[in-house]
């Protein structure tokens, strides 16, 4: 197995065919539905008071979970982390359910039970994450046994930051992975920081993925913020999981366009660096791509655009009749009956 | 037939993995070594490596794969290799294995299988009884089996239950008794106390090995005119407290017994619940025997006066007995 | 000086900072943030980062490096980001810094800070009690201040205590309460139980956040001609009995009252403890209020109907005042 | 930071000094007072049962802590795994005690209340362990940072197998201590087995070793049945660590000469392995060396080992005399007071 690949793949400069401005479309209504839904989020509906617990938005960190989410096969199995919102989409949740989720409604995916991004459903392969940083990776481990147990060719794709690798449950799951060859894709967004901790008080080395030769599982860096490169590498990542050969890290270069969470002004974070990565953002790239290789007009983009601000007001609208929980029923659901 | 505590725990589990494909066992050296107990012995050879599964020495791992594996639709039994090392896999089974059907609808149906119990020298890491821990949190249930028949019945019951069991299987039982299992493919379901002996003049509520220690006692008292009722609790949640309070209300007293340390353990949730719902029907204190609150010694005369004892039981029967 | 409940601890642990040097901080994001409630807030600059280590997110690591170092005479001061996280260093908890004492005789005088509790919309993984899982554990002391002259009183006890200290800091009264502080250099007696308030007709035992409930309900009460006493516990282990005895003796009538779930909690112990040594004195079954056995939910209707409040400790308080 | 070195390091073929005799004897010494004591342990006291608790030995994996031991100053402080009896004896720990520690008495380092090597005496500069693997990394991290705390130019020493390393206390204890570049040394035995688990159900990499990179942390593997190549190895490692360079892994090659405990056959072998390293025994080893180099006589080797068997009489005599625990004490130290 190779060691971990450590420059930054780059993508195909000129991908011409219209598969490719078909796929473009796609990752763009994505990223921008992701975006506008958590702009409304932190910074109408948190504000407003119509959410009341923590709000963690992906912003700038599109990129990851889209182009990862658009080559998973739609019967694999996805543990996404608090900054992958579009995987909920890509698998047809609606952003009136994922405002009503933050509002504690009836019509979120936890009728109230959660808040935020603790959310899935089975049915649509969608796992919840607990809240301790990479107590999903043993988890989706399993997940991708059951898979190679029942002789499926799914495999199961786990999201995880920079700050969730230093705990054990990433060590224990990644190695029970590696050492019985599960088919399991890891996905870590490396924005740099964990909450306020930056990288040099995480790690001592460079790079997540300088990890994985030590699980002898191959890893490759990749420009997170450029929605193709992250979505090319999941396809080899996935290929190699499919093809029973194991596990395989993909390592997204990425940064935090935002607080830790909406109460967060992260004053700790060098105001350059928002600058600088501001001028990265995943959403602009790819639409000047799109225009660039004349796959999307301007106006056609400006349109996607709008129709997501329809989808949202309509969304926002929705939720906000959803019921909340009926108190009476507090304690159903602890067991089976 | 015969058969041994140890040897009835294995038969459910082969049963139930014969019964449904989907059973499957995960742990350390469960495979090629049968398990520290042997519970899991001549399992690889006859069900293959796909479905006993040799891991790492990595609790968290364990537990957190058995979940991610019963999302999919397997039924997996993980065991712990001594209950001690359950706090090793703590957050799996607490955050979760124990709250995803309440937060998300997505039920956890797996089995954690945890050797506990001193009596075997195996000093402060090897002697845990650490239920309390688990009975704390919402979402688990928690099944200690006394006998033979139990343990085999519970077993199964566990396996084919759709919520998170933490099974305890206590390791001076595994070799020490010996009894009749029923003919067949039978269960004894989750949440039912046992009456495991009628009597009418005190109650002795207990679990686990301490059943026999009440049971010595009850034996002793018996000659001296005193009847005992022992309830075997099995389950402790879902606690059946209707058993519970029949016998308390009809025997006015009551002592609760267990091996785990006093100070929090689960006895305090019964003497609370008996006092509250029972408070009528006593003629005395309830009173609670259990370990003391230090770590499990490790020499034998330390350990001796650590575990509760027919004798330590036997003084506080007397003193209630005549309150 | 009047002083929140947060800057009172912040100003314990900066006191105690510059009386020992052996004291430092360890924990995620109380350097340059401050911590995720702003108890360490500024320490980093004066202190410096000799003394304030921010370390990757590992509990394990984090408790782990604590009692390591306390070997060493340091005196380090451990921050869980939420209570709900101690979970991921449960082990380090329960079997290293427990037992080294009893084992051998090796002191661990550390202090595991966990900020805790409902109310804060926090959901099922920002707003657990835990207590009870460190209150079976031998060797352990658990601390949960009420008011912000206890919580500065008390953290200072925590940090010159030879014995490793659980102190739940409830997030709800961090900024809710403010009070005057005794000037200069004070401690609050770990173990000691205080009266929060005195009264003869009944008591209600009761710690942290629910300590306010408990004195709404007693103003309430005193219109009706009901005395009530509340006491508050401060410390869980070890357990202040006699001042929980003494109370019940005088009132004879007893409510425990806590904000964790119900079944496994230390209500339990307290309430058993109660029936067994006050059994004579008892005028009414001991009532337990506590939070039902679920997870806490997040929507603001659940949360609410989840947590003992005043009107559901009104009710039982009627109920037990006319028994 | 180099990456791991992954072969064998060679030790010098002849060192030839007075030095070097001196040395060997003190390896002979503590080598043949481990096994000897080990041996009384396993296969007399327990099997007498006057050792009614669990037995791990550490026999054929005695280079280890001895040449390593030897290599540590004795204000050093070590954190011994279960296998590693030697650590106690070089630190001062007489074999009566140790024989008193298995039997339950009060002249254990526990007083009874521990068996085994679950003792500690911080006075000497040793911790306990939990029974946990690898729950002593973080603690022993803590330990090093409080010696860098301090000012002081100590270090501290772990001990841990290769199952050990799977856990997640292993990988947060070394990132923790990477991160901080603390004066650690990790000391790996890695004798092919966990219990019953053969490395290639442990780990997919080859080599413990190999995830040092993903720590950028130097490491390096050594015949672990050579004391000479342990200790040369451990004052490498204990140079870099107190030079302020950070940890430094030492992975030793060696093979567990025994069940996982006294109770255990280890049918799970392969018997040809068990007749290999009975040909690598690093007591046989250095015995011949001496001889070889001309550092000690047949005669005298022999008269070390009968030395030794007086001394281990003399022990077990002393220790039967020790009293158990008066249980009246069960309760004390639990607290302080
Ligand atoms: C075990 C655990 N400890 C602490 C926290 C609190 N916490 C929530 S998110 C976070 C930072 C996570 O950093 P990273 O993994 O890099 O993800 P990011 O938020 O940067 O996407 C922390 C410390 C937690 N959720 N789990
Ligand atoms: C967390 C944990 N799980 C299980 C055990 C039981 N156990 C004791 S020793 C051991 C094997 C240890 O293997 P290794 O680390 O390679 O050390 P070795 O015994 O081979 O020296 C196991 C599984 C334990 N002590 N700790
Ligand atoms: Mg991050
Ligand atoms: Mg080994």
């Amino acid at each position: 197995m190779a060691a971990a690949k450590l420059e930054v793949v780059r993508t195909r400069q000129e991908p011409e065919s219209e598969l490719h401005a078909e796929l473009a479309r796609k990752f763009l209504y994505y990223m921008g539905l992701m975006r506008e839904v958590e702009d409304r989020i932190e910074r109408k509906l948190y504000r407003q008071g119509k959410i009341v617990g923590g709000v963690y938005v992906g912003r700038g960190q599109e990129a990851i979970p889209v182009g990862s989410g658009l080559a998973a096969r739609p019967d694999d199995v996805l543990f996404p982390s608090h900054r992958d919102l579009a995987l909920y989409l890509i698998r047809g949740l609606t952003p009136g359910q994922i405002f009503a989720q933050y509002m504690g409604r009836m019509d979120g995916l936890t009728a109230g039970r959660e808040g935020n991004m603790h959310m899935g459903d089975l049915k649509k392969g969608l796992v919840s994450i607990i809240s301790a940083m990479a107590a999903s990776i043993p988890v989706a481990a399993g997940a991708a046994m059951a898979l190679k147990y029942q002789g499926k060719d799914n495999i199961a794709w786990v999201y995880f930051g920079d700050g969730a690798s230093s705990r054990g449950d990433w060590h224990e799951g990644i190695n029970f992975a590696t050492v019985q060859k599960l088919p399991l894709v890891l996905l870590c967004n490396n924005n740099q920081y964990a909450y306020s901790t930056p990288l040099s008080k995480q790690m001592a080395c460079a790079n997540v993925a300088d990890r994985a030769p030590g699980y002898n599982m191959p890893a490759e860096i990749v420009d997170g913020n450029d929605v193709f490169a992250v979505h090319e590498a999941a396809q080899r990542a996935a290929a190699h999981a499919r093809a029973g050969l194991g596990p395989y890290l993909i390592e997204c270069k990425t940064f935090r366009m935002t607080g830790h969470s909406a109460h967060d002004p992260a004053d700790y974070v060098p105001k350059r660096m928002f600058e600088e990565w501001a001028g990265m953002c995943p959403i602009a790239r790819l639409e000047q791509r799109m225009e660039e290789n004349g796959w999307a007009a301007r106006e056609e983009i400006d349109e996607t655009r709008a129709k997501i601000r329809r989808e949202a007001d309509a969304a926002i609208e929705w939720a906000e009749q959803s019921p909340y929980p009926d108190p009476s029923t507090l304690l159903d659901r602890v067991y089976e009956s | 037939m015969q058969a041994t505590y140890v040897e009835a725990i294995r038969q459910g589990i082969w049963e139930e993995m014969e019964r449904d494909p989907n059973v499957f066992l995960i742990g350390e050296d469960i495979g090629v070594y049968g398990g520290a107990f042997k519970v899991t012995q001549g399992m690889l050879d006859h069900f293959g490596e796909r479905r006993v599964v040799d891991t790492p020495i990595a609790e968290s791992a364990i537990v957190g794969a058995a979940i991610g594996a019963s999302f999919m639709g397997l039924r997996p039994v993980a065991e712990m290799q001594f209950a001690d090392f359950i706090s090793c896999g703590f957050d799996q089974i607490v955050n979760f294995a124990a709250k995803c059907r309440y937060r998300w609808n997505a039920p956890v149906p797996i089995v954690v299988r945890a050797p506990c119990g001193g009596g075997i020298h195996g000093g402060p890491y090897h002697s845990q009884q650490n239920e309390a821990w688990f009975t704390h949190t919402p979402g688990l249930k928690v099944v200690l089996p006394a006998t033979a028949k139990d343990a085999k019945g519970l077993i199964k019951s566990a396996i084919r239950d759709n919520d998170p069991v933490i099974f305890y299987e206590h390791k001076a039982l595994y070799r020490r008794i010996k009894e009749d299992l029923p003919e067949g493919d039978y269960t004894v379901p989750i949440g039912k106390a046992n009456i495991h002996r009628e009597g009418k003049d005190m109650t002795i509520v207990t679990y686990s090995a301490m059943v026999y220690v009440a049971e010595e006692v009850a034996q002793l008292m018996e000659k001296e005119g005193v009847s005992i009722e022992i309830v075997d609790l099995r389950t402790l949640t879902p606690l059946d407290e209707e058993t519970i309070l029949t016998s308390v209300r009809k025997t006015s007293k009551v002592i609760v017994l267990h091996e785990a340390n006093l100070t929090g353990g689960f006895g305090g949730e019964i003497a609370a619940r008996i006092t509250e719902k029972a408070f009528e029907s006593l003629d005395g204190p309830v009173l609670r025997i259990a370990a003391p609150d230090t770590p499990v010694p490790y020499s034998p005369p330390l350990e001796k006066a650590y575990l509760p004892d027919a004798q330590k039981l036997l003084e506080k029967v007397r003193w209630l007995a005549e309150y």
